[in-house]
């Protein structure tokens, strides 16, 4: 974080470069790979955070110690990423009821919301691969 | 000022105990269940108070110990009594940590176990045998109760008959708002839900007459929104069926779309069921009623609470209506 | 309110009350975070749900999402280079650099306007299912957050040109810099998680 | 649309209403311009960016506001008092009992609290002011702006009346035509903004602004629970400003979240207002366990008995506050795995909070308690909360609470938490901070009566509807049928009590504002504990003259040991202070405006006022201001006239 004086930003420079190329991996492991659903998602998903990452890092210093604001900024983004976390995964879980009757065979409400939720991810593995590209 | 503090926990005490007694003259309808699901939920009910009343002891004893006896004007003071730089105990922390945690284990079990019993049929008594469950489609609309009998194609509004000792197995759905069915007597609510479709079990080991109603609030006509459950023996309920099934009219179309008018109406039976044209909880039922009636969900009925459900029986129209409020 | 001023590290760090405008400002991004995590929580819920409109995958394209995306990407590097200029004392770097972070800004914004406009040509609107509700506020929403931005740094640009850097304004566009990259980490998570996903399942 | 769609015809109650509100804001103004007041107002109130002031507003709207809601309290107790009862009919039940507890909770408690953390958080670390007095100003207006829009709902265009949770789809465009759910969405929208910008103020505030070498762990206690509070705040309000938002573009923009129609999904909605909304109970609890630890350790005269625990528990607290939202609708079927994950963490909070109450019994433990009007608020606390919080773990065990789901056990049992942690809470600390904040005490004799016709009241109110709770009397019922009349009796005269209650502490407040002896000590009670007591009353505009060094928490009692004060004259260095300001209230009356228009989709009115707040903000960038320096020789006169010297 020490580098505000120099002319050139080697920082910011390899941060910009890295997240081209982290997008550009992204969309390839997306549109042309020929991974499952599930795993273009969890990568893709992890490819963002490392993105959002070095934004935060590279770009933004979280933890700039100039700044005398100690670890109050980095402890925000934390705590802010950790409740996105359970905003998000939990709408999710408790959201996709329907799914979880294990009552009678029917299983007909697993018609009507089939593309709600997490579940549909999976129900779709095969589908999803060919219509992707 | 002292006497009065003394008074006040006097009359805390005496509070609680008093009502205790007046209500142990009234059975409260929870507290006095009449089928295993209701049965299920009061001995946890039960088994929770004691752990409650031991906490409540516990305090409310400490408590009272503290106030009184560490009072600035006791008569009796000692100078041993007061010591202001009394920081903490780690070691009593941990103690009254790992108390509560104990007891939260304690209620957590049973709590879960009785979750996923609950997400079952009742089981049959010992030594009889296990049967189907009569399944029921109980569908609400503003501000009235459909029960369809699919298996015996019959329909009836707000209330409904079911045979003793066997579990009912209810779809709830709604037409429009959110919604839930309860008969405290027999057992616990969920929602009913338009475009879901929830499932309640429950069974009534007594027979009788037992109230029902809708309990989550869902606009002017909520109150109102109650129906009776009869509890009969097997063969009474399949006279009941039978009659029903010979003497009723068959409900049609046009006469549903009439009855899911937002509205008070009374009881009614049929001789077929609304789940031929629609079912609310599926992803084609959600939004039936709404497309033929969505103007009619801001009209104010006036309802005051004398007025019966007979006065809404036919008319809808506010005319009607607030000749009947002044 | 101690007006004591440091004499050394950067410009907008120096006074405590600049400093407490930041610290205050990377507490707002904690709530902007969780106010677009629960936008991605309605999504997420909400996703699949389009009832009679054209589902996302017929209407999401490659090409123009990735073109958006290298041109946030880039306003973010640029925005980047207009901080470390700033901290360099070059006020006419700054201000070149932030011209650029808004020329590619307002890009993106028209980029995303003729998105919307295309889509509701096919049928796909705000009203038309709860999927495509999601859908518009979402992305509306990043994207409102966006011409804010830019109004914002336009504002920025005309008190440098009249009162220069001081810890004040560098203060200011420091704290815009902050908001800028933190769009683009929005944005990330909208390509991966809408778009991405929306074409791949 | 026609006048009388937009006045509330048709009832003699709202009538009433009417006129009294035009009566009362007709006599407001011939006071104000008789007594030549309205300079004075503007000056010293309406532009002030002051901590102190800002607090005084926020306890006053905020007690107009427990006035409000206790009135609807009151109609509803009186029409449930007997069956068949024709006082109110089932749509104006309805409307009341959505007011009552949308006003009690957004805008009486979080208020009522934010003023007392204003008024004394400052004062408790150290500190000069807030970290942004411009924007707590500006936090103020907003709330004040909000209740507003909400509070006319009721004699303009008519009062929501789909309960404070608003479920969709009832709430939706369909079964909820016309203005009165808007004025519900967009006056918390309003406020909102002010709770999160407070949230964000104090925690600055908080971190950086303490007295020079005071650690953390030396912060007062009530100082760490607002600390932890607005880092709830921080987090929580944007999930109601987006859950808002969203039914707003519902209700107003044909969106398709919440509806019935294009596979919208109602639950999702209680989904997110619960997010919040759980939150938001421990928003209006943790400041309240504050006060209430303030209270018990000045008045026990004795320090906090494991002070290291009480944090955490307060951190814990909060942190399972966010993983517990679904507790709130158990019965909407979303399966035994997600009920028993939620039960689980639901019966953990009673851990921390458990752990709290035995330290209150600890720092009791070989005290000397003086029997004051708010050590006996905080001492009834104790047990009153207790049985709130058992009958709390009792409903989070998902299986039972599909028998207490939407009954009056459920009704009663968050009455219990809340009446008796919040409102206790706001009564034992305005009387507690009382005179630093109005230079006088509050009269004790009345105030113990006050406090007995309420607690009392307050009991007899609620503890019988656990009964009638388990009898099956459901909540919102507009009328009940004869089997839960005896009980309901009983709650209506408990009511009443908790009424005279009230009045008698409003007697108070104007008795003692005449006759009460003027405080001449800074140490209002003798035994004052942190730094707020430090000061003299009534305190300078600056608070501090000098600022003392902390090395340990309860940092007055170590200042009188050693014989310091916050006025050292040879430390004197000018004091910078930021000036007043009319921007903050000219901004939130745009976005007033513009809320109304959009509460009646008058979207040139919306569009208009919209642009005008921008502009406020605009005005607001270009502001240069920096304030002035109060020099050291007037610091000198203020202290010695302050302090007798």
């Amino acid at each position: 974080m020490t580098d505000h004086n120099k002319r050139i930003p080697t920082q910011h420079v390899i941060g910009f470069a890295l997240s081209i190329a982290l997008t550009l991996l992204a969309a390839w492991t997306a549109l042309g790979s020929n991974l499952s659903t599930m795993w273009i998602i969890s990568s893709i998903m992890i490819l963002a955070v490392i993105q959002a990452g070095i934004q935060l890092f590279m770009f933004m210093h979280v933890v700039e110690s100039d700044s005398h604001n100690g670890h109050v900024p980095w402890n925000m983004m934390f705590h802010g990423a950790v409740l996105a976390a359970i905003l998000v995964a939990g709408s999710l879980f408790v959201m996709s009821f329907g799914f979880t009757h294990d009552h009678d065979g029917e299983n007909h409400e697993q018609h009507e919301q089939q593309d709600s939720g997490d579940h549909s991810d999976m129900d779709m593995e095969g589908d999803g691969e060919h219509e992707g590209h | 000022m002292k006497s009065m503090k003394q008074l006040m926990k006097k009359g805390l005490a005496l509070v609680p105990l008093s009502l205790v007694l007046f209500l142990s003259g009234c059975e409260l309808a929870v507290l006095d269940p009449k089928g295993p699901v209701a049965q299920t939920q009061y001995d946890l009910i039960m088994y929770s108070i004691i752990f409650m009343l031991f906490i409540v002891v516990v305090v409310f004893g400490a408590f009272a110990f503290m106030v009184i006896r560490y009072r600035e004007n006791r008569p009796g003071r000692k100078e041993s009594d007061y010591d202001p730089h009394m920081h903490g105990n780690n070691l009593i922390e941990i103690v009254w940590t790992v108390i509560p945690f104990v007891i939260v284990i304690a209620l957590s079990i049973p709590t879960v176990d009785s979750l996923f019993e609950l997400e079952k049929p009742p089981e049959a008594t010992a030594g009889e045998e296990q049967k189907e469950p009569l399944v029921i489609y109980a569908t609400t609309a503003d501000w009235k109760w459909f029960f369809s009998y699919p298996e015996e194609n019959i329909e009836t509004v707000n209330y409904l008959h079911i045979p003793t000792d066997r579990p009912i197995e209810f779809k709830l759905s709604s037409a429009d708002a959110m919604t839930a069915l309860w008969i405290p007597r027999l057992g616990g609510q969920k929602y009913n839900m338009a475009g879901m479709e929830n499932t309640l079990y429950l069974q009534a080991d007594e027979e009788g007459v037992y109230d029902g109603r809708n309990s989550n609030f869902n606009g002017e006509g909520f109150t109102k929104q109650t129906f009776e459950v009869y509890a009969e023996s097997e063969e009474d309920y399949d006279s009941w069926v039978e009659e029903t099934q010979s003497s009723a009219p068959e409900l049609t179309q046009e006469e549903y779309d009439e009855l899911l008018k937002p509205g008070l109406t009374v009881e009614a039976e049929y001789s077929s069921t609304h789940l031929e044209f629609v079912d609310h909880g599926t992803n084609d039922g959600r939004d039936y009623a709404i497309e033929r009636h969505y103007d009619l969900y801001g009209d104010l009925m006036h309802l005051y609470s004398d007025q019966e459900a007979e006065d809404f029986m036919d008319e809808e129209n506010d005319d009607d209506h607030e000749s009947s409020v002044e | 309110m101690s007006s004591h001023e440091l004499k050394t590290g950067p410009l907008e760090y120096r006074r405590q009350e600049d400093q407490m405008t930041i610290l205050g400002f990377w507490i707002f991004l904690g709530a902007e975070i969780v106010l677009f995590a629960t936008l991605f929580a309605t999504y997420a819920v909400l996703f699949g749900r389009t009832a009679d409109s054209t589902p996302p995958m017929e209407l999401f394209e490659p090409g123009i999402v990735l073109i958006m995306t290298f041109l946030l990407l880039t306003s973010s590097f640029t925005c980047g280079l207009a901080i470390h200029e700033m901290r360099r004392g070059n006020a006419k770097a700054l201000r070149n650099w932030m011209i650029v972070t808004l020329v590619l800004g307002t890009a993106f914004l028209g980029f995303e306007i003729y998105e919307f406009i295309h889509y509701a040509h096919e049928g796909a609107t705000m009203q038309s299912s709860a999927y495509w509700s999601a859908f518009f506020t979402l992305a509306g929403t990043h994207g409102l957050h966006v011409t804010l931005g830019i109004g914002w740094v336009i504002l920025l640009l005309i008190q440098l040109a009249k009162r220069g850097l001081t810890p004040k304004t560098s203060r200011k566009f420091f704290v815009i810099g902050l908001y800028w990259h933190f769009l683009d980490v929005v944005w990330i998570f909208i390509f991966t998680s809408v778009y991405l996903i929306g074409m791949v399942v | 649309m026609q006048l009388d769609e937009f006045f509330v015809t048709g009832e003699p109650l709202i009538y009433g209403g009417m006129v009294s509100i035009a009566l009362v804001t007709i006599a407001i103004l011939f006071i104000l311009t008789y007594f030549k007041k309205w300079g004075w107002l503007w000056r010293e109130w309406l532009t002030t960016v002051d901590h102190k002031k800002i607090g005084v507003m926020y306890i006053l709207s905020a007690l107009a506001m427990l006035f409000r809601g206790g009135v609807d309290a009151m109609m509803m107790r009186v029409q449930l008092a007997f069956p068949n009862m024709n006082f109110l009919n089932a749509q104006h039940y309805d409307e009341i009992f959505t007011t009552h507890g949308t006003v009690m909770i957004i805008f009486m408690a979080m208020p009522f609290l934010i003023g007392l953390m204003n008024i004394v958080v400052p004062l408790q670390i150290g500190a000069r002011d807030f970290a942004f007095p411009y924007l707590n100003a500006l936090s103020f207006w907003s709330f004040l702006f909000g209740a507003m829009l909400f509070n006319i709902s009721f004699v303009i265009g008519g009062s929501p009346d789909a309960g404070w949770t608003s479920y969709t789809p009832l709430a939706g465009a369909a079964m909820s035509p016309g203005p009165g759910q808007n004025f519900y969405l967009m006056g918390l929208q309003l406020s909102g903004i002010g709770t999160l910008a407070t949230g964000i103020n104090l925690m600055v505030t908080i971190l950086k602004m303490r007295a020079p070498k005071m650690k953390m762990f030396q912060m007062p206690i009530f100082t760490w629970s607002t600390l932890i509070t607005s880092f709830i705040i921080v987090f929580a309000f944007p999930i109601l400003t987006v859950a808002l938002a969203l039914m707003t573009l519902d209700r107003i923009f044909g969106a398709q979240f919440f509806t019935l129609t294009g596979e919208g999904m109602p639950m999702m909605w209680a989904n997110l207002f619960w997010m919040w909304g759980h939150p938001e109970v421990y928003i209006v609890i943790l400041p309240a366990f504050g006060i209430f630890s303030e209270v018990i350790c000045t008045f026990a005269r004795k320090q906090l008995f494991g002070y290291k625990a009480m944090v955490w528990a307060i951190i814990l607290i909060a942190g399972l506050s966010f993983v517990v939202w679904v507790h709130h609708f158990f019965t909407m079927g979303a399966g035994a795995f997600v009920n028993s994950v939620f039960s689980i963490s639901t019966m953990l909070i009673a851990v921390p909070t458990g752990v709290k109450i035995f330290n209150w019994l600890g720092t009791l433990y070989k005290s000397k308690i003086k029997n004051t009007v708010a050590m006996m608020w905080a001492l009834a606390f104790i047990p009153s909360f207790v049985i709130g919080g058992v009958t709390g773990v009792m409903l989070g065990m998902a299986s039972a609470d599909y028998q207490f789901h939407n009954t009056y056990f459920l009704v009663a049992h968050f009455h219990y938490v809340l009446i008796a942690g919040t409102v206790f809470a706001c009564f034992s600390g305005l009387v507690f901070w009382y005179p630093k904040m109005f230079g006088h005490k509050l009269n004790e004799r009345i105030g113990k009566w006050s406090f007995w016709f309420f607690v009392i009241g307050f009991h007899v109110c609620f503890f019988p509807q656990y009964f009638v709770g388990l009898d099956g009397m459901p909540r919102r019922v507009f009328t009940i049928i004869p089997e839960w009349m005896p009980l309901n009796i009983i709650s209506t005269i408990g009511a009443f009590g908790m009424g005279i209650g009230f009045a008698i502490f409003v007697f108070c407040i104007l008795y003692s504002y005449r006759y009460s002896e003027r405080e001449k000590s800074g140490d209002s009670w003798d035994d004052g504990r942190t730094l707020e007591w430090a000061t003299p009353t009534p305190v300078p505009f600056y608070n501090f003259a000098t600022l003392p060094e902390i090395d340990s928490q309860d940092a007055y009692v170590k200042l009188k040991e050693e014989g310091r004060t916050t006025f050292e004259e040879d430390k004197l260095e000018p004091i910078h202070m930021p000036n007043n300001t009319g921007q903050p209230i000219i901004m939130m009356a745009f976005l007033f405006f513009a809320s109304f228009g959009l509460v009646f989709e008058w979207m040139w009115m919306a569009i208009a006022f919209l642009i005008g707040g921008l502009i406020m903000m605009v005005v607001r960038s270009f502001d240069y201001d920096e304030g002035y320096h109060v020099e050291v020789d007037e610091i000198k006169r203020i202290e010695r006239s302050a302090r007798g010297l």
